[in-house]
């Protein structure tokens, strides 16, 4: 069962990549960001159970931190202008999705 | 009762990595990214709780349960606080929700390849 | 034989996209992203040396006697860190940069200078 | 350009590789600090670049070159989790065998890290004093002190924008500075240690700046102090081991610290990880603030001129 879960999860990151690829607005691939980080933690926590070593908790605590963190840096500095719109092409959010 | 709580233990497993699949396929298949955050924000935080419910199931050992429980509760209080940010920042910078655009029809059909 | 080496393949093939992006790439803060991914197929080359099979985390508990290469492991830890480190140094010379010539592409950068001399 | 999976993704690998610690380091360096840096700079140089890359040709030729010549060179290399590849037969039997007895340290990684080679991680340590000192070198600008009503101003803009993001965050803040802690002093008996908990305790401080402005951070957390402290973390690992030396042993010889020789062990490691802790968390902190700093500055000049 916790190797199923494992693959299931593996599957989920790959699905999130692929958005945090594709995403055609930055907030789509914020998105898939925080998605990839959630299971991660859970990625992590499962492995430490499958390899019976459930030590690596840790890492799973701080990754649910720095993923936060992370969220909320890119929230916070996408507000300036400069960081939509460079030069050269700008991105349209509104006519694709 | 062992094989009560094993069973239990295996089926928090099943719900929650069906959770984060149905999830997984959210993100890809919706159409905007509101209809997408939805799909990952409801079922991340339930799907991410299943699972860890799960491996406390397991019976581990102190420490590592009062370390599950961090990390569960830092999810619980996480996650929808970034799902929250996230949306109210896509729209304060004028990303609207598919609903009120004005070529709503065309969009919900075209934007989607697959 | 290639599939008992996969893990240089993976090292080699990251390594040479960091390097190709350092090389072929103008604008600076790329560089700076192709070093780090070149850094880290060099973190990953260590770590992959250091695997054992059947091995486990280096450290000691009850139930297991064979470990991983403890070695490696401090040497690519503590690289990470001076590494974000010299990252931090290197993105602080481009902000740098780009206050001073307004722009971080190589060869805007190399115009400006030479119009100013 | 945007990418920090990246990181997350190879964290999650070194711990398939049974790599505790190094994913423990790089989860909380690769993925948080190195993102975050790249962002802030991001967002003063542009997110585009505009010229297209030089000469795809040549490059593209140089790098095939070189790794067919590296995949040439692995062919000779001993193959993946091989037991008797040389890596493993020198000094890596000895350190897991003797940690126990000599240092009774469980952690492997942390006794070798702090003692067996602690003149390496000493020079480590000076390193990143010296990237925070270049950073502060290149990036600190002497600005005024801001008078209280602007401050407030900008606090109250932001109380609008973060409300529930900063009610989670302070009650997030003395759990994260907790478990700071708990990594930088379990680090004999789990993965942690200095490097990794000062990160996380950056990572602390670095949050709290973002969503109550800089300025108050800045208020909070004075720069001086900060500077100070960066080498101080020094000082106390260098003295750590002229102490020992004093004693009558070699430079970080811990055993002489105390009347046995494993109290010895275990009062320098943690004295040495303060050390490490002390250092790396005010040198995050340092470049962030000066970073963030910056951009901050350029913004408003860009405003004003514009």
């Amino acid at each position: 069962m916790l190797i199923a879960a494992t693959l299931a999860i593996l599957v989920v990151m790959a699905l999130a990549i692929v958005r945090g690829v594709m995403g055609p607005t930055l907030y789509d691939r914020i998105l898939a960001v925080n998605m990839f980080g959630t299971k991660t933690v859970l990625l992590i926590s499962l492995l430490g159970f499958v390899m019976g070593r459930p030590d690596f908790l840790d890492i799973a605590i701080v990754y649910a931190l720095i993923n936060f963190v992370s969220v909320v840096a890119i929230l916070h500095y996408s507000e300036y202008s400069e960081f939509k719109s460079g030069p050269g092409e700008i991105e349209q959010p509104r006519k694709d999705s | 009762m062992d094989s009560v709580i094993e069973f239990s233990s295996a089926l928090c497993l099943l719900i929650g990595s069906f959770l984060c699949l149905s999830g997984g396929v959210g993100i890809i298949r919706f159409p905007d990214f509101y209809t997408r955050m939805h799909a990952v924000g409801v079922t991340d935080t339930l799907g991410a709780g299943m699972i860890l419910v799960g491996l406390m199931l397991l019976r581990p050992e102190n420490l590592v349960l009062i370390k599950l429980i961090m990390v569960l509760l830092m999810t619980l209080f996480i996650n929808p606080t970034a799902s929250h940010a996230l949306a109210r920042a896509a729209l304060h910078s004028d990303l609207l929700p598919l609903l009120h655009r004005k070529d709503k029809k065309k969009g919900a059909e075209s934007s989607n390849p697959w | 034989m290639f599939l008992g080496l996969y893990n240089y393949w993976i090292v080699v093939v990251l390594m040479m996209i960091g390097f190709y992006i350092i090389i072929a790439h103008g604008n600076l803060v790329k560089k700076i992203v192709g070093l780090n991914i070149f850094q880290t197929s060099v973190f990953i080359f260590y770590i992959s040396v250091a695997n054992i099979d059947g091995g486990t985390a280096p450290i000691l508990a009850e139930g297991f006697s064979r470990y991983s290469n403890p070695l490696p492991h401090v040497l690519i830890l503590t690289a990470i860190v001076v590494g974000i480190a010299t990252t931090a140094l290197g993105l602080a010379l481009a902000m740098r940069i780009k206050e001073a010539y307004g722009s971080i592409e190589e060869e805007e950068i190399q115009q400006r200078a030479n119009r100013e001399c | 350009m945007l990418s920090g999976i990246y990181g997350l993704l190879s964290a999650s690998f070194f711990v398939t590789l049974d790599a505790v610690d190094v994913a423990f380091t790089e989860a909380a360096v690769g993925a948080g600090i190195a993102t975050l840096l790249m962002l802030v700079t991001v967002t003063m140089t542009g997110r585009y670049e505009h010229s297209a890359r030089h000469k795809p040709i040549g490059a593209l030729a140089v790098v095939l070159v070189t790794g067919g010549l590296l995949l040439y060179g692995i062919l000779d290399m001993p193959y993946f989790g091989s037991i008797d590849a040389p890596a493993h037969l020198h000094v890596a039997p000895r350190y897991i065998n003797g940690s126990m007895q000599e240092i009774g340290v469980i952690n492997i990684v942390t006794s070798v890290l702090a003692s067996y080679r602690g003149f390496d991680t000493l020079g480590e340590v000076v390193v990143i004093f010296t990237a925070g000192v270049g950073v502060l070198a290149l990036l600190s600008a002497v600005r005024r002190p801001e008078e209280d009503v602007e401050i407030d101003s900008v606090n109250v803009s932001m109380h609008e924008k973060y409300l529930i993001l900063r009610v989670v965050t302070k009650i997030l803040i003395p759990f994260i500075l907790l478990f700071a802690l708990y990594v930088q002093f379990h680090g004999d008996y789990g993965p942690g240690g200095g490097f990794q908990a000062g990160v996380i305790f950056a990572a602390a401080i670095i949050l709290y700046s973002m969503l109550f402005g800089m300025s108050t951070a800045r208020r909070v957390i004075s720069q001086p102090i900060i500077q100070l402290l960066s080498a101080i973390g020094v000082l106390v690992y260098g003295s750590v081991g002229v102490v020992s030396l004093l004693n009558g042993g070699n430079f970080l010889d811990y055993n002489l610290l105390s009347d046995d020789p494993v109290a010895g062990q275990h009062l320098g490691i943690l004295l040495v990880e303060l050390g490490i802790g002390c250092t790396v968390t005010s040198v995050m902190v340092i470049i962030f603030f000066n970073f963030a700093g910056r951009t901050e500055d350029h913004m408003r000049n860009e405003r004003k001129s514009a």
